[in-house]
């Protein structure tokens, strides 16, 4: 049996549902859209590899620190959302992408063009991890993530998010103080996406810049959207099915990227809403985590 | 012409002091060379509907604006139940008790009804840190929040999304969505635009029924027959700067206000 | 017959506004369109003007079919459309908004002249001339507006609200202007929520109620209708 | 079973394609060869690939699959390092022999005993350059110009320490980025520096952009780089302004020895493309290990004993493999010039002080 | 020096003539168009194949580098953008990067993955003394892009159709109703970007002498850090800001021990803009 190999492939799957359920915070329902998650992604998993290389910190002592990291980096790098919004937001965020990328390039610090080598397999009570019992420890975590995001889907925190996306002075005139708002977004995103790059760091054991490249900004982006802007299913099938689609495509080889490119933009077409978005293809298909109408999808304008 | 409207203005201060809630001094407002509000001083009194009317552009929103904090003053000062707000940003002032609706209705259309008025009732809890983690459907704040769906008389369509509503609809919401934020101070801009004369004289209704409740409001309107039915007193506005005040009869035969803004037949309105 | 509208339905997505909708507009003649919120008014002036694309139904003008004609199609044999709220290109100058009509009908038009008529119905935009429209106060956007549809002499002026969040001095001003329109051989259709103002101007008139016509006739009779009376006077 | 299959990842898809290519091409041409020539043991060898597009994340899934699914014997990486030291990792830990082609990192080969290198340790071929630039052409003013990612970086460091331990001054240091075009800004500082040799360590792609602009702001020094250079496209791109360009390699093209000759011609005929460095490697990769496995089977652990005792392995493409020094390949080093269009021999170093790994921490 | 500034134009004229077709379709459509870089590569393949299977000419494969695209473009607008325009906006954005993902692999699986010299020979003005070397390359891509801009400035504020463009990029709807074919405007608006999208790509083919898959991918983010910097929708503004963001890439790049990555500077300058000019530099 491929086991291993499938284990493997679900456990990134799963790192990236975790992350794509903190761009869902951020896009889907602040409606600030990121195209540069791949750099928070980045900044997660540098965090954790110098905590555990260089401070010589274990996975479970650092991972708590690499998230307040990353959530820390995320609120600086949200600031400029206060002041850009729209289509130069996304920009912004493109920017972010190579800006860090330059950054952890060009250091020694973060490993420079030679990267992070030996970030160690994590260890369960004394016993190193296997891909199955970290497979067991992503999926936990994406567990983790889903019961937070579901909770906060309920919160007041959700609903003034909410708002301040869809309109900024509307909020305000009911005492939502949407600067706070969108940085509150930022920071919980940004956990998300630190978690997800810690995760990421130790299951690949090294890192280098070029890892966190903007086309997986881009690819978050498409996942979100792919399953349904602002829902946590939308969220996590996105996530799942376009990290395994380019796998199921294996046997055509080398026409597999171009098959997925097309089928993305295929399917964006069709389903503009995402899979599971209002009116999705696959809307009502898979249990819903409210009923109809009191959870919202994501069809507005950008930004 | 203009002079003698001052005058008459200065010639019969209002003593009101006691019964304040909203008072305005010198507010200015420019954009760019555009002097958009030039130096308006005004009172609004306690449980009072006050009407704001002028020529388009006249500066109205921008004053109304002025006043809810989504934008600054360039001058002059603004006082609430007598703290000065004249700095405070938007926010803070929703949560000192001033609410508002838009001339273009601004609901969140992804949003349903029900979830619009939610977002009022948080008013106060919004931006602490804990609302992160209050859940914000417990029954007594749905049971909140269905009180003013009714009220408003939207109960049919609490689920759907606001975006799907018709304009009227919208304002009755916006207004919903202004009432759950609990405010001392609304103010509403053109609320009637947009509706015939059945829903006008409902929302009539629905707005002395929300002054009974206590509350003070500022309304824009260019519908002479709805602002003069409902307002206690009324205040003219030309090129940002007040022309006249007083009760809606005194308004509607000032011979300034009829030559800027009713038109010659505005004296229809002066019953 | 210059305007016919047969049988008209539209939907947005799933949901179908209009039902059935018949109606016409005759030559030199001014029709009022009146119905409470939401009941479909800009939508079918949409419909008739080619912006939403109808379900059924067919609309034919000059007895030319134009149910399935793009909007510039239409614009091109006569029919211009004035939208709600003043709507003019901002960041054109008010001489660029009215030229920009008229030179897609050169050949047939005299520009000048025409620009002149404009000149002469409102003063005002030729000392606005070379403003930006997007810094004209409400009243002299809708006036702006007015002349922009005007300037491509238009057999038929399908009008949206002209008098939407206008101060009552300049209602007044764009009635008596569309009246005085009606000289110059031009057909109009008008939406208005301001339904005494509206029929007074028009011949005819139609009641549109959740998106099916419930009433129609001359002006004046509706005005005296008791349905007209109740819903749209507050009598 | 009938066949002993040998597993495979390279990047196929995304900006690493080329590259890809040709190390698949090879390889498989290579496996072709050994068929022909008796297989494994009377068995055929049997290469399973997938594509990586160098992501890591994909390296180490398909390594996983190529180990379980595929039951392969040895794994062998023609991507760059990062998907190879990950894929290293994986075989470490599931205790089946690895080799990486031309990836460079040292980090490849400290995954563990079963993690093998055949391309050139970046140490040994920045050395060379060094020992070549500083002492054969007497450089004393040397203007860096380093691609910056772990094969520039590298390269780089062990030519500035030997060039500065033989008396060179560096006189520019700039790093650039992968997939920069424009060196203008870079090449006018350069000049204003004035340097006897301009080292620059990189990819084909972006060096022939080095090469041909430097030529054109006037810069008449020499110029020198690696094997990332060792393509024919590199003097396609460049066209003229390649000639006069000295580069470190182990493919020798003038070589007489058969299995080079064999390589370059039937590369040629199988893909119409002339053969580069890139699969050079990967072409002995599949020599080396089908030599280890008809020595000694199919047994991991036999297999790595194996292949630290290998002396003087002949049937390989590049210069022959000496030995191998903490599981990397040692053979003796080149230099090549271009010369009309052409990669021409220049120049080839024995000494045991270049061409073997120190003791300090560059034999790691 | 003076070379210096040379130099950095040329590089400026590339970002420029790429930034405008972006500028261009972000104006009408406010699309945020990724796949225009597959076109830049399109313009450069087709003039590839030009070279080396019709004629030797420069000329006929810069105008057919210049055509294909342009008419790709159009057809891309039918096809990709114009189903989703109704859409949010991110919608059309995730299209366009799956078209650009997919092209890219196109390209490679048509042409290989290797990158193809282009050998064009061509006769133009050069200048070179002991101060200045401006190859003829470099001469073409300046009065290449200097006439493009200068046609493209002279239609939009002159000329009716540019009227109409203007129109359209203000308010479709009210367009469409005044008698304007926008579909007809759309398509020349994708054609003419297209159109300078494909000549980039030649040209730069020819100035790098290389072409290969993934070429369009630099080139369209520093595009869009162009776009961003000029103001969206300003085409003067995207032509200036071009050749200020080559300037100051070039300039940064002389400073020694600064080795931030040129894409790093350029997003980094782009950043701090926003940040005092929330609009861009020239945005309205
Ligand atoms: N953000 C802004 N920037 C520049 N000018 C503005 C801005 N907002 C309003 N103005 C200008 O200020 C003046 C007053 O506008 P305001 O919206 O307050 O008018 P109003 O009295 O509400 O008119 P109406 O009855 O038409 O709504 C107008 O001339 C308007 O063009
Ligand atoms: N773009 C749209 N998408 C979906 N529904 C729409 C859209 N535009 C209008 N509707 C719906 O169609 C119905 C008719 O709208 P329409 O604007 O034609 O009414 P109206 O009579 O002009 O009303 P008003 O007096 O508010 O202008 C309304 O229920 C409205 O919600
Ligand atoms: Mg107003
Ligand atoms: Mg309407």
């Amino acid at each position: 049996m491929t086991f291993g190999y499938i284990l493997s492939i679900c456990t990134f799957a799963s790192i990236y549902a975790i992350l794509i359920l903190g761009l869902n915070i951020l896009t889907g329902y602040t409606k600030q859209v990121s195209l540069g998650h791949a750099a928070f992604f980045a900044i997660g998993a540098y965090a954790q590899a110098l905590l555990v290389t260089k401070a010589g910190l274990t996975f479970w002592s650092a991972l708590p620190l690499s998230i307040v990291l990353s959530m820390a980096i995320g609120i600086v790098m949200g600031l400029p959302s206060l002041r850009v919004s729209d289509d130069f937001l996304v920009l912004t965020t493109i920017g972010l992408n190579f800006i860090v990328m330059g950054i952890t390039e060009y250091f020694d610090f973060f490993g420079g063009a030679m990267g992070i080598i030996g970030i160690n397999v994590p260890s369960f009570m004394g016993h190193p991890l296997g891909t199955t019992g970290y497979f067991v420890v992503t999926l936990i975590f994406l567990m983790l993530a889903i019961y937070i995001s579901y909770f906060f889907s309920k919160t007041w925190g959700r609903l003034a998010m909410e708002a301040t996306g869809e309109d900024e002075q509307a909020a305000q005139a009911l005492g939502i103080n949407t600067a706070l708002y969108k940085i509150y977004a930022f920071a919980l995103s940004s956990a998300f996406t630190g978690l997800a790059g810690a995760l990421w760091a130790h299951s690949i054991g090294s890192l280098f810049p070029r890892n966190f490249s903007f086309e997986m900004s881009v690819l978050f982006l498409s996942m979100l959207v792919f399953g349904g802007l602002g829902t946590i299913r939308g969220a996590i099938f996105g996530a799942f099915f376009l990290y395994l689609l380019p796998e199921c495509f294996r046997f055509i080889e080398s026409y597999r990227m171009l098959v997925y490119g097309a089928l993305l933009t295929v399917i964006v077409i069709l389903q503009p809403n995402g899979m599971l978005g209002r009116g999705g293809l696959l809307d009502g298909c898979f249990f819903k985590l409210k009923k109809r109408g009191t959870e919202t999808q994501g069809i507005s304008k950008m930004g | 012409m203009l002079l003698q409207t001052e005058e008459k203005r200065n010639g019969n201060p209002r003593n009101i002091e006691d019964g304040v809630i909203l008072s305005l001094r010198g507010v200015k407002k420019h954009f760019g060379g555009l002097k958009a509000v030039d130096g308006v001083d005004m009172t609004l009194n306690k449980t009072e509907i006050l009407g704001l009317i002028g020529p388009n552009g006249a500066g109205k929103t921008t004053l109304l604006n002025t006043i809810s904090g989504l934008l600054m003053p360039d001058g002059g000062e603004i006082t609430f139940r007598g703290i000065s707000i004249t700095s405070l940003p938007a926010f803070k002032r929703a949560k000192l008790g001033i609410a508002r609706t838009f001339q273009i209705a601004k609901p969140f259309g992804l949003l349903t009804v029900e979830e619009n008025i939610l977002i009022g009732l948080g008013c106060k809890l919004h931006g602490h840190i804990s609302s992160l983690f209050q859940n914000c459907r417990k029954q007594e704040i749905l049971q909140k929040a269905r009180d003013i769906i009714n009220m408003i008389g939207l109960y049919d369509c609490k689920d759907q999304p606001a975006s799907s509503l018709p304009i009227g609809l919208l304002r009755k919401l916006e207004i919903g969505r202004a009432l759950a934020a609990n405010p001392s101070l609304l103010l509403l801009d053109e609320p009637a635009a947009g509706l015939n004369n059945q829903e006008r004289n409902e929302l009539a209704g629905l707005v002395r029924t929300i002054r009974e409740e206590g509350i003070s409001i500022i309304l824009i309107e260019h519908s002479m027959s709805f602002v003069m039915n409902l307002s206690d007193r009324i205040v003219v506005l030309h090129r940002g700067r007040k022309i006249a005040e007083g009760s809606p009869s005194d308004v509607a035969n000032d011979p300034l206000v009829i030559e800027v803004y009713l038109g010659t037949k505005g004296g229809k309105y002066a019953s | 017959m210059l305007l016919n509208v047969q049988d008209v339905e539209i939907a947005y997505g799933r949901i179908k506004v209009l039902w059935g909708i018949s109606l016409y507009v005759g030559d030199s003649e001014i029709v009022a369109l009146v119905g409470a919120n939401g009941a479909g008014k800009s939508t079918l002036i949409k419909g008739i003007m080619g912006l939403v694309p109808l379900q059924r139904g067919s609309i034919t003008f000059s007895d030319h079919d134009v149910s399935k004609k793009p909007p510039w199609e239409k614009a091109k044999m006569g029919i211009a459309y004035i939208p709600e709220g003043g709507r003019v290109f901002p960041d054109l100058t008010v001489e660029e908004n009215l030229m920009l009509t008229a030179n897609l009908r050169k050949e047939t038009l005299n520009v000048k002249a025409q620009l002149d008529l404009i000149y002469s119905l409102f003063p005002v935009l030729k000392e606005r001339g070379f403003q930006k429209a997007g810094t004209l106060s409400g009243g002299e956007r809708q006036m702006l507006a007015i002349g922009r549809a005007l300037m491509s002499k238009p057999k038929l002026l399908l009008i949206d609200e002209v008098s939407m969040g206008l101060m009552p001095k300049l209602v007044t001003e764009v009635f008596e202007t569309l009246k005085s329109l009606k000289a110059y051989g031009i057909s109009m259709l008008i939406t208005e929520q301001n339904v005494p103002e509206a029929l007074a101007i028009s011949d005819r008139g139609y009641v549109l109620e959740n998106g099916r016509i419930s009433l129609g006739g001359q002006a004046d009779e509706l005005l005296k209708s008791e349905r007209v009376k109740t819903s749209f006077l507050g009598l | 079973q009938q066949t002993v299959k040998i597993g495979f990842i390279t990047p196929l898809t995304g900006f690493a394609a080329a590259d890809g290519y040709s190390s698949l091409e090879s390889a498989k041409l290579a496996v072709d060869y050994v068929n022909e020539h008796g297989g494994i043991k009377g068995k055929k060898l049997e290469l399973v690939s997938y594509d990586d597009a160098c992501q890591p994340d994909q390296a180490s899934a398909l390594t996983k699959k190529l180990i379980e699914n595929d039951k392969v014997v040895v794994m062998i990486s023609g991507s760059y390092s990062s998907p190879s030291r990950a894929a290293a990792v994986i075989c470490q830990q599931a205790k089946v022999p690895f080799t990486s082609t031309y990836a460079v990192h040292p980090s490849i080969v400290e995954a563990g005993e079963y993690c093998h290198r055949i391309g050139m340790a970046a140490p040994i071929q920045g050395r060379t350059g060094g020992y070549f630039a500083a002492r054969e052409l007497a450089a004393k003013r040397i203007a860096l110009l380093i691609m910056n990612n772990d094969f520039g970086v590298s390269l780089a460091e062990a030519f500035k320490e030997t060039a500065i331990k033989l008396g060179a001054q560096i006189v520019y240091e700039k790093k650039y980025p992968l997939g920069e075009t424009e060196f203008r800004s870079y090449l006018n500082a350069i000049k204003a520096a004035n340097p006897d040799l301009i080292y620059a360590p990189g990819y084909y792609n972006e060096a022939a952009n080095i090469v041909s602009q430097a030529r054109e702001v006037g810069l008449k020094c020499w110029l020198m780089g690696d094997e990332g250079y060792d393509s024919p496209k590199f003097i396609e791109l460049a066209k003229s302004a390649a000639n006069g360009v000295f580069i470190t390699t182990d493919l020798n093209r003038d070589s007489d020895r058969p299995m080079t000759q064999y390589f370059l011609k039937n590369y040629k005929k199988r893909t119409n493309i002339d053969a580069d460095m890139v699969g050079a490697s990967a072409f002995d990769a599949v020599m080396l290990v089908s030599h280890i496995l008809n020595k000694v089977g199919t047994d991991a652990n036999k297999i790595i004993q194996y292949w630290d005792t290998i002396k003087n392995f002949e049937d390989c493409a590049t210069g022959p493999i000496l030995m191998f020094q903490n599981r990397s390949a040692i053979r003796p080093m080149d230099i090549q010039i271009v010369l009309n269009n052409k990669f021409r021999y220049f120049y080839r170093y024995y000494e045991p002080e270049v061409i073997y790994l120190g003791k300090g921490s560059e034999g790691k | 020096m003076l070379q210096l500034l040379v130099d950095a134009f040329v590089l400026g004229c590339s970002y420029a003539l790429m930034a405008v077709g972006l500028n261009m379709v972000y104006g009408l459509l406010r699309i945020i168009h990724v796949a225009h870089a597959a076109l830049y590569t399109l313009g450069a393949y087709v003039g590839l194949y030009c070279l080396y299977h019709l004629s030797q000419s420069l000329w006929l494969s810069l105008t057919l580098g210049a055509v294909f695209p342009a008419l790709m473009g159009a057809l891309m607008y039918r096809i990709i953008y114009s189903p989703v325009l109704s859409a949010p906006r991110y919608v059309a954005l995730i299209a366009g990067a799956g078209v650009f993902i997919a092209s890219q692999e196109f390209y490679r699986l048509i042409a290989g993955p290797y990158p193809y010299p282009f050998n064009a020979q061509f006769k133009f003005l050069s200048i070179s003394s002991s101060h200045l070397n401006v190859t003829e390359t470099q001469m073409l891509i300046i009065t290449f892009m200097v006439c493009a801009f200068l046609c493209l400035y002279l239609i939009i504020n002159n000329t009716n159709l540019g009227l109409m463009w203007r129109a359209c990029t203000q308010d479709m709807e009210l367009a469409a109703s005044s008698g304007i074919n926008i579909n007809l405007i759309i398509a020349i608006n994708f054609i003419i970007g297209s159109a300078l999208a494909g000549s980039a790509g030649v040209l730069m083919a020819l100035y790098r002498n290389s072409v290969f898959p993934t070429m369009g991918a630099m080139v369209s983010y520093k595009a869009f850090v162009v776009v961003v910097l000029g103001g969206f929708g300003s085409i003067p503004g995207a032509a200036i800001a071009g050749i200020l963001l080559a300037l100051a890439e070039s300039l940064l790049g002389m400073v020694p021990f600064f080795n931030l990555p040129r894409d790093a500077i350029a997003f980094l300058v782009m950043v701090l803009v926003l940040m005092f000019k929330p609009k861009g530099l020239f945005g309205r």
